[in-house]
């Protein structure tokens, strides 16, 4: 059997991490969480909103003796806010993990790396579990290990753009020199995506609007789930190596009748 | 009294707690954080500390997200 | 439940077709086979060797009654010498299906694409349920279709390159215009090659190398099978629309603490 | 009496059958195929159909391939 | 100097062939073939337009002593249509030099291979000069050869998609077999995909669309003249291996302050 | 006429800058220099090599009267030294350009990004006209043009690697959202890697080991210039879009003989 | 007399030569190729030529294409 | 005299300005720069600034780079 995924003092049996945004209904995002086989799933902080009374309630629907809770700092465009919503999100009382965003634009929601580095400071210094989304930059993965980052999170592609891996060898690059666990997370926009991910060494993958926003998410889902152990696996089994302008037969070139 | 509750100004009873305001707004505080002018309120505050004119109270939960 | 696939009148249950080449021993290749999941079994047809009677028989090592039997031609450079194989083949009397390969050059083992085209007309004729190994390309595809043959079968890749799908856009226009099913044969190298092969909607994939050749063949095999079924439940599911050069966040936009 | 065996020159007793030539290389009918002369043989056949001086046979199997 | 490209019993100096369709106005048709460098246009063969006789003449715009003319078979569906067009493009008088188009579909316009193997045979027999256009599979462009062509054309991408080469590697199978030229003929979009096949050893490349459609005709015929150079230079200077995973100074490691 | 490039208080006729490094001798170094048509070289800064005094100076082959004078500051991992070479490269008396490189790790030669803006702000307070070499991230990008770099040089692919450009969308991105100069550094293989750097709609190209280490550095100087040009001219011509899975005919349909 | 030029019927002068119809076409011979019932007509038979009722008559010349 | 040279120990003439130095090294002023102790030396210093026992002196040029 593969080894738990061990990010902080935490350890999970799945590798894949989903989030709980933009599901058609809640009980549409529960069966997905479900067949996706998940062990964490992503949250965000938000006020709570006073008006609307209807509203069902996110955490009516989410179990936390079955899912570890991943608050994240989404919508956060400097330190101060990234850290001030780290602390409310701990003060509930669900989970001292963080999904550390520190946004540096809007129209892409890629990160700013110097902002993400000092919040991560900061925020391990606080005790917080940290697990910040970053690009595919090796050096700013590396400060951010330096910084006590529980693991890090380079993004595949833009967050919600279903883009998938749009440059393997900075991931891979990440992957094989960084000693905390690397987390693909953001771009995945279907199953093969996550399998490409882990084939290249990835210890696991976030994603949310792949599955959220696919016409049927719970067998979306499934699909995100097979494709993340079927990724590890081919990973652990090691793949043959690629052979170029040639073909080697399968079957002998002896015997055949002439 | 006059209190600024997550951005908007509101009208709540004098001396209310931060336990009465949640009980008064159905909101469990099990679910829940608030941050009293800035600070953040420890959740075994909530029953004795009395809110005053002019507070700025956020209250703050887990929605969906990624 | 997905359906079964049907080609000619046989029916299958997994997706995945496993070639029986180059394992290291006929027990690996047993575990693999049975770690794939597959019902359908490729075999090749050669002179029994007389020289050496220790050696093991295949059939000892596959239960007929557990997996079709599907022999190829491979070897076969010209259509009288593939089609003598497969008469050969059909008399052993475990099945009158056939992978059919007329290949056209021993470097690359590319089909010859006319012969193949003659050879599926005789063989249809006599009865067989043909299966082609042919190129990507469309109008062979629908000839082939034209002239009987129970499904098409075109190439990912060269045989054992291990590339994976070299032109996707090609495989899914034969797809979109093939009432037959149509299976990916050939250039699979890890697991991802099968999902975005099912993800494009091929009915199934074929492949050996990649298995029999990987550190662990067993485990490979599995990875496989999830692929198989993950690529196939993501095609059902119906992925998110790519967005370039932008992001869409997937936690709300509005309560954001400022 | 001489015969060409899967290519090779091959001598094997007189008007032995197909059936017998099986055997005597401890082969079963089941899992193979046998070509006598460039034309298939029914197994239907094997039992009687006696080989005769310079007959070629083919006798073919399944191996691994993909 | 470069040596000159070879086909059948001519010679080019420009390895570029334009198309002459899709112009928005002759005079920029003209401009734009004066701006790419080309020696060699292809036309197509169609009835005489007797209704409107206003209708300026294509050949009115192109000097056959500076161009020389490469009719095309384009909209023809089997042999008996292609040679057809053949003979009487031929005895137009302005060339013997035909480029061979056997249509197998009309969606994709893909070449009928078998038929086009067949025109060839039939035309080289007749003692043109043929140059058929082909899809990237080396087995037909081998029999192409054998049938007596004057030089291969792949297909890059479908006819007027802009998508540059979809299969890089088959065309570089192709050029690395055969002896006569091979001329990488549609699907080019912009300057890059024809300095891409230059680069991968092709000996021309045919284009119409990229051009004719460009906002700016004339420019972008420039664009593939210096692109078609550049890519030739390329492949004969002798490019650097590609290194993965790591980089190589190009400023000394040594004499650095400390 | 294409209007000059301006970086800073400088302008530009070529769009190619071109390296001094690695080339076998001054002499091959000269020749392709003149081919490449550059306008502008980089050096490094060095300490004189006072042991081996016979050793020939780089500036005995460079006329600074025909080629502006772009230092660097390669090796060096940290602002500090880069600010100390910047300052000590500028004395020398030939240019106040300065060609920044922060290293933040040694085996990818990637920049460091933190320290990389930091340096800019020093360098740019101190009058230089400063010219960042950064990775492909927009946010950094946006920052040192904050910062009053005259323009922004994100890497395509690792130093040397001759990968061409590994993350195109990304350059895309920074090229859509930059006020100042976009010029691809680094990477670069082949000529139509500059090409495509180019049709994306960057203001230039920077490369050396491409060149350098081709077999003949001067043919490949030629095609690089070459390639420069028609990309850029592609760009602005304006390319056709790109229509997937189906064909246009550049013939016309209509008078086709039946 | 009726003949199909380009594959529409059409009314000419009895026994004009095929060069006689291409004038009255206004097409120069050079730049165009005839069909005369399927079968390819040399250029130096244009003018002695004779059309008969019912001539099936091609006319073709390039336009642009690629 | 001795001076830290391009980080080597080096022996030197006493008194010996930068220009001397640069003559000694056969080094022209327009293809080099100076830093002394760590701080730029103007080219304009050359001629008149001394060298003194344990002077840390870099002197740096341009070499091939990209």
């Amino acid at each position: 059997m593969d080894k738990m995924l061990k990010i902080g003092k935490y350890e999970f049996k799945s590798r894949l991490f989903v989030g709980t945004g933009k599901y058609p209904t809640f009980q549409l995002m529960k069966e997905a969480l479900e067949a996706s086989g998940t062990d964490c799933v992503t949250v965000a902080v938000r006020r709570v909103n006073l008006t609307d009374k209807s509203k069902e309630s996110l955490l009516d629907y989410i179990d936390p003796m079955k899912y570890k809770i991943l608050p994240n700092t989404a919508g956060c465009y400097n330190v101060g806010e990234a850290v001030r919503t780290a602390r409310l999100a701990r003060e509930v009382g669900l989970s001292d993990m963080i999904k550390l965003e520190v946004i540096g634009d809007e129209k892409t929601l890629y990160p700013d790396l110097s902002g993400l580095i000092e919040a991560t400071k900061t925020l391990v210094k606080e005790g917080f579990t940290v697990l910040p989304y970053t690009s595919d930059d090796l050096i700013t993965a590396l400060r951010l290990q330096d910084a006590g980052a529980a693991c890090v999170m380079p993004l595949g592609a833009p967050i919600g753009s279903g883009l998938g891996l749009t440059n393997p060898m900075n991931i891979q690059i990440i992957i094989s020199r960084l000693k905390v666990p690397v987390i693909v997370d953001a771009g995945v926009g279907t199953a093969s995506d996550v399998a490409v991910a882990m084939e290249l060494g990835a210890d696991g993958v976030l994603l949310n609007t792949g599955i959220a926003l696919a016409k049927d998410p719970a067998l979306m889902a499934r699909a995100m789930k097979q494709a993340c152990e079927a990724g590890r696996a081919a990973y652990l089994a090691g793949r043959i190596t690629r052979k170029y302008f040639m073909a080697e037969p399968s079957s002998p070139k002896e015997g055949i009748l002439r | 009294m006059k209190i600024t509750l997550n951005g908007d100004a509101r009208d709540i009873k004098n001396n209310s707690t931060v336990k009465e305001l949640l009980d008064f707004l159905k909101l469990k505080s099990e679910t829940v954080a608030v941050e009293l002018n800035l600070a953040i309120l420890p959740k075994n505050e909530y029953d004795n500390r009395c809110l005053k004119e002019g507070d700025k109270v956020e209250i703050i939960s887990f929605v969906g997200g990624g």
